[in-house]
């Protein structure tokens, strides 16, 4: 019998192995977003919220009757960040009726799904790895390019440290995750701050799991740092933030934390006190921007259930993938037309988004084009203020670091 | 010099909080020759359910602490009853395995509660930087530091005079005697665990007060499998000092040898001092050798 | 009993010694069962094959090192890496053809693997396990750290050629990780059963008695390393051009700590126990994968993130289950099969 | 008092070691269990202690009674309380600990701490070198000093039954008097039964009323001591004397047992 258990169970397993994905997908007219995204690993804390609004921002839609007519498919599938699930499920999804855009997150998880994403001649959506921008490929970055954030970042503090009366540059020490993203912005970066004339001091990079960084933190000082950019994804900025706070660097060091740094319901709630007077660069609206964008309140109300404060800065992002995916396949559909709509035309109908005000305000214009793949070039700057993020500037132009690298 | 004392100062609190983690995982190792990945996920439910008596209940904080030991302590006792001890006897790496299996499935309830945020334990002890001279102590790490040397007191007493410090004396030493003076082994797993699970509760409170609690603490786990390697599996005292010698290094390294070789070395040090330590005492620094014969 | 591919695959593993023609007939029917599937398996059953041969590989080496020669080792991933790096770096920049370098790689893995095993000479048990850990991390900040393996960024192989005809597809690829994963198989198989096997095998039992009785222990301590460390740097090699990439986000410890359990889900010291191990785990993995999307649109209230958190937890349940009623590994069962049915009197 | 009916064991399933032993241990008596090696003594008292569910040993038929009560499905350490204790052969210690805490482990199923502390004066005066060494680790003392301490632990229990396994092995002649000259005197003194396996055949004959004969799982002899001193086999086989009480020679014995089995 319990032999018997065995064999069963294993066929079972099989049958439902070779049977998934045909009983999903029902012959509506349907267009299809692949999610390939870490809900329970190493960045759930981003990519797992912005999942889900971007799942309840097609659902709005598709209840309002779809996209002319095409209803969108969301299939999100939870990697855990580990390169070999994510390939698989891609492997599994590629064949999924008309699919235009895979999604994915991870350095490493982009580069080994580019071949396929080539071969299927769909899109790749991915987070701001300036390589991509470099070399025009079919990867499109949801974001600024990290090095021009950075550059952007840099702008401000010469700026902001002048307008404090100071003349000449500051000094900016760059403290990181020693991973692949952790050092992406000083590909271009470097090179922007040599141009507008910045000391920047040698990246200090720490283990993604660290407790405390006040290794880090502490040499940044003693090399006389005026402002530190931190990234990592938050919780990360914020618990550097807080590591500073401890040692008494907050009052003397401008923090300023990359897209990824302290979210409103993370760092933010967990920390105020700490991260009171950082500023945080961002292409995304974030606090209150965030929670003032019509559309978005109206979706976070009528599908997550939760009270609208419990909103994160990521819903932006969730909200900005679901939005350009659906501007990208209007565009595609007014050209081709449903019966021959594919990743090819949703691909041509991406490089015509540039100049939209595609997101509303959830980030800023549009860039992509057929030069560009960065979404938007304009990023705001966020001051941490009374525990939420005020804006404190409006969109501004990101300078070009990318172009000035070497890759 | 400064500097030297500051690293030295704060790899001295960090190795407190290792130690008492790996002290949890030798206490296992010692009586049950079992090497737990699962600790990382007691040590994460124990800042867990401080979390929920003290933030989402608000209850005081004396009720709290007791309530999130006794949890802890029953989630210990579930982990040994329904996953080891089915596997008394059985080959050592299942067991091994079972820790693993166990890590996952408290991994997915972790997530569904922390949801990929930071929980924030209120803060309970003292707030603030102790300064003497230019070095600084943040004092709530400080009061952890001392709570982790009283709780190692305690397990040293505890072991060395009490009944059931000797029968756990006894049962690590020969399951087989043990039993035939009349110490139930099985009972003695129990409580190895529950005081296991007490320790990693300890510490989980401890961490989070240090990094709150956000999704990367289970991750713990694996460093205190490290740490308790360095001090050699078997040693409690062995445990304390090899947290604190590791949480020394780590940090000596990150400070003096990071910008030697482009950074990223705090964790790589450990390892390799740990690969160093063992080619020359093969069973960590404080292990007992066995002693074997054919 | 043969209700698709990957089962009846498994008969010829269990055929390595045949005795009758109705083995010679299965074993026949098998390969070409295997040799056929792309024509009518789905792409992705194909390419999920694929990753099940690369993984069987890798895992058939750690069943060696760890199953028979009693040296559990979670360096795996970063050996993979190392035959991935060695063959990326051996086709892009000195310009070997690959069917040269998937041999090399292979090699140059066997030596850091002789270099990784150098502990287990005076390492033990858990000590030795968690040494392999630290070992693994240490491998993978060098490459993360030094130049010619492209840091933060990877490298790109290219796909392998075969007179001019690109094996740039999971279905051409197929055949060759199929085709190499056959002879890893029948190697492992016929490995275990030679001297050396044997010799292994004394060691796992009792390395001191081993050594009294006049065997050299550190070369074959050494040599099952090598042994172990050749197998993950081909599979890291075949994995690297299959999907075009080597980065170091690619081989992490939880493959690792998945590596060792396939092998005691499957059972220790048992060739087709490491294929039932790597296809439980694989097929558990896949399902709880994909359970997720259908747990979120089956119950919308749960959004996708909580789903994929039970999904996770579904996963060590499952496991905790199993490993609770077969501790012994599934090889265990399959004995018990055997013994009680007398179906496939093989010598083993 | 304790009373083994038809006892079989089995090993992981398959192996067949006791094959339906019965025995009875009076109280306050002493009891030889003799057999050559192998013949399933040392299970026999583990099948009594309850230690074979550690070696994947199961009682499959018969029972085993204590007073009355069914004892062969008991944990060891139930059956410890019931007032069983195994001596076990090789004299195993908990090496890392001291002698006083190895003796006061031996009490662990105990909770009346004055009697604990009185039976611990009382070992003491049994044997007083125990006392001198009190604070050493016991994994440095010599054979007999651990014999005496396993004695002395198995003592700390209060046992009623004291099951012991191989008192003699690898001591010299002189203490192995002496230890059973203690072993008589705790019989007396304590009222103490014991069941005493031994290869020492005279010595055990001489110290015990009634004697047991095992061969390969089963009782194949058994009478009062003075008797089976007196069985022309029992002196062949285990006293290595033939009847004019002349050695034989090895030769011939080897001769003599091939031909006659007792129960082959």
């Amino acid at each position: 019998m319990k032999r018997k258990g065995w064999v069963l169970l294993f066929g079972v397993m099989m049958l439902a192995l070779a049977s998934g994905p045909a009983s999903v997908y029902a012959a509506e007219k349907t267009a299809a977003f692949l999610d390939l995204t870490d809900m329970t690993g190493a960045i759930a804390g981003l990519a797992g919220q912005a999942s889900r609004i971007t799942k309840a921002t097609f659902d709005y839609f598709n209840e309002r009757g779809g996209i002319d007519g095409v209803k969108i498919k969301y299939i999100g599938v939870d990697t855990r960040y580990d390169v070999a699930r994510a390939l698989s499920a891609y492997k599994r999804y590629r064949r999924t009726p008309r699919l235009l855009l895979a999604n994915t997150i991870g350095t490493g998880l982009g580069k080994a799904i580019y071949p396929l994403i080539l071969r299927d001649k769909i899109i790749n959506y991915t987070p701001g790895d300036g390589e991509f921008q470099a070399r025009l490929g079919r990867t499109f970055i949801y974001s600024t390019p990290y090095q021009d954030g950075f550059s952007a970042a840099l702008d401000w503090m010469k700026e902001d440290w002048q307008k404090k009366g100071n003349s000449g540059a500051p000094i900016v020490g760059f403290t990181s995750w020693d991973n692949p993203y952790g050092r992406e912005p000083f590909r271009g970066g470097k090179e922007y701050a040599a141009k507008i004339g910045v000391k920047l001091l040698d990246p200090e990079l720490f283990p993604v799991g660290s407790l405390k960084h006040d290794v880090w933190l502490n040499r940044l000082a003693a090399k006389g740092a005026n402002y530190i950019y931190v990234c990592g994804v938050d919780p990360t900025p914020t618990n550097v933030i807080r590591d500073a706070y401890a040692l008494g660097l907050t009052k003397k060091i401008q923090f300023v934390t990359d897209y990824w740094g302290p979210d409103r319901a993370v760092g933010v709630k967990a920390h105020a006190e700490a991260l009171e007077g950082s500023v945080v660069v961002s292409c995304f609206s974030r606090g209150t921007d965030t929670l003032n964008h019509p559309i978005m309140t109206k979706i976070w109300k009528k599908y997550m259930k939760t009270p609208v404060n419990e909103m994160r800065g990521s819903a932006s992002i969730g909200f900005s993938w679901a939005m350009h995916f659906i501007e990208g396949l209007r565009i595609a559909l007014k050209d081709v037309g449903y019966e021959k709509l594919n990743g090819e035309a949703m691909y041509q109908a991406f490089m015509k988004l540039k100049g939209h005000n595609v997101t509303q305000g959830a980030t800023g214009i549009c860039d992509y084009s057929p030069s560009s793949r960065r979404m938007s070039r304009y990023v705001k700057f966020y001051r941490i203020q009374g525990a939420e993020l005020v804006p404190i500037t409006d969109w501004r132009l990101a300078p070009d670091a990318v172009s000035l690298h070497k890759f | 010099m400064t500097e030297f004392l500051q690293l030295l100062i704060s790899g001295l609190m960090e190795g407190g909080l290792y130690a008492l983690l790996a002290a949890s995982i030798v206490l296992v190792y010692k009586s049950t020759q079992v090497a737990s990945l699962a600790h990382g996920q007691i040590l994460a439910f124990g800042a867990i359910f401080l979390y929920i008596f003290l933030a989402t209940l608000h209850l005081p904080l004396v009720i709290a602490l007791i309530l999130a030991f006794a949890a802890t302590a029953l989630m210990g006792l579930l982990i040994e009853r329904t996953t080891l001890r089915p596997l008394i006897g059985q080959p050592l790496f299942s067991s091994f395995l079972v820790t693993f299996a166990v890590f996952m499935l408290f991994d997915g309830i972790f997530q569904l509660i922390v949801k990929g945020g930071t929980l924030t334990i209120p803060h309970f002890l003292p707030a603030g930087t102790l300064h003497a001279g230019a070095l600084m102590v943040p004092a709530g790490q400080l009061c952890s530091f001392i709570a982790a040397l009283i709780l190692f007191g305690i397990l040293g007493l505890m072991f060395r005079y009490t009944k059931v410090g000797l029968g756990l004396r006894a049962s690590a030493e020969n399951h087989q005697l043990a039993r035939s003076t009349g110490i139930s082994v099985k009972q003695i797993f129990s409580i190895i665990w529950v005081i296991s699970a007490l320790v990693a509760c300890v510490a989980g409170i401890a961490t989070a007060n240090v990094t709150d609690i956000y999704y990367t603490l289970p991750q713990m786990g694996i460093k205190g499998l490290i740490v308790a390697l360095f001090g050699g599996l078997e040693s409690i005292p062995g445990a304390l000092i090899g947290g604190i010698i590791l949480g020394i290094l780590e940090n000596l390294s990150a400070g003096y040898l990071d910008p030697v070789v482009g950074g990223g070395l705090k964790e790589v040090a450990a390892y390799i001092m740990l690969l160093l330590i063992l080619l020359i005492k093969p069973y960590g620094l404080f292990g007992l050798v066995r002693i074997e014969r054919i | 009993m043969r209700p698709c591919g990957i089962f009846d695959e498994r008969y010829t593993q269990d055929m390595a010694i045949l005795r009758t023609k109705q083995h010679w007939a299965l074993l026949v029917g098998a390969l070409i069962l295997l040799y056929l599937f792309p024509l009518f398996g789905s792409y992705y059953l194909v390419s999920f094959l694929n990753n099940l041969f690369i993984t069987i590989i890798v895992v058939l080496g750690l069943q060696i090192v760890s199953g028979y020669c009693g040296q559990i080792s979670f360096g795996q991933p970063a050996f993979m890496a190392v035959g991935g790096y060695a063959s990326a770096i051996l086709t892009l920049k000195a310009g070997v053809s690959f069917w040269l370098a998937l041999p090399l790689s292979g090699l140059i893995a066997g030596v850091f693997g002789i270099i990784g095993g150098a502990p287990s000479l005076r390492i033990k048990g858990f000590y030795l396990a968690i040494a392999t850990i630290a070992i693994h991390f240490v491998t993978m900040w060098l490459i993360l750290h030094l130049k010619i393996t492209g840091a933060t960024q990877g490298l790109n192989p290219m796909p392998p050629e075969i007179f001019g005809f690109p094996l740039d597809t999971d279905e051409r690829m197929y055949y060759l990780i199929a085709t190499v994963m056959l002879i890893m198989t029948f190697g492992a198989r016929n490995l275990v059963r030679s001297k050396v096997g044997r010799a292994f095998v004394a060691i796992r039992d009792n390395d001191l008695a081993a050594e009294v009785m006049g065997m050299n222990l550190y070369h074959y301590k050494l040599l099952a390393f090598f042994i172990s460390c050749f197998f993950a740097g081909i599979a890291g090699s075949l994995y690297g051009h299959l999907i075009m990439v080597v980065h170091p986000e690619q081989y992490t410890l939880t493959h690792a700590l998945w590596y060792v359990g396939m092998i005691i889900i499957g059972g220790m010291g048992s060739i087709p126990g490491t294929f039932f191990g790597v296809i439980f785990v694989r097929v558990l993995d896949e399902l709880v994968l994909f359970a997720s999307p259908f747990l979120s649109e089956a119950f919308p209230w749960l959004g996708a993130s909580p789903a994929a958190a039970l999904g996770l937890s579904a996963f060590g349940l499952v496991l905790i289950v199993f490993l609770v009623f077969e501790p012994r590994g599934l090889a265990h069962r399959w004995e018990i099969f055997k013994a009680s049915y007398r179906l496939y009197p093989f010598a083993y | 008092m304790l009373n083994l009916k038809n006892i079989e064991v089995i090993y992981s399933d398959v192996i067949l070691v006791l094959k339906g032993v019965s025995l009875q241990v009076p109280e306050e008596q002493i009891i030889a269990l003799l057999g050559a090696n192998g013949a399933g003594k040392t299970t026999t008292l583990k099948a009594i202690s309850g230690l074979l569910h550690t070696e994947l040993g199961e009682v499959t038929d018969g029972s085993i009674e204590f007073q009355g009560d069914r004892i062969d499905r008991l944990d060891p350490e139930r059956i410890v309380k019931c007032g069983i204790v195994q001596v076990m052969e090789g004299r195993p210690l908990f090496e890392h600990l001291t002698v006083e805490e190895n003796l006061m482990v031996g009490a662990y199923s105990r909770n009346d701490k004055p009697a604990v502390r009185n039976d611990l004066e009382r070992v003491y005066r049994y044997f007083p070198k125990l006392q001198v060494l009190r604070a050493r680790t016991s994994g440095y003392l010599s054979g007999g000093e651990r014999q005496m301490l396993v004695m002395g632990r198995a003592m700390m229990a209060k046992p009623k039954i004291m099951l012991l396994d191989e008192p003699s092995m690898g001591l010299s002649p002189l203490l192995v008097k002496e230890i059973f000259k203690l072993i008589k005197q705790i019989n007396e003194q304590e009222k103490v039964s014991i069941l005493l396996v031994e290869q020492n055949a005279r010595i055990a004959l001489d110290l015990s009323e009634y004697g047991y004969v095992m061969e390969n799982g089963r009782i194949v002899l058994d009478g009062p001591s003075l008797k089976l001193l007196e069985n022309e086999d029992i002196r062949e086989f285990y006293l290595g004397l033939s009847d004019k009480g002349k050695r034989k020679s090895y030769r011939e014995v080897k001769h003599y047992r091939r031909r006659k089995r007792w129960l082959a």
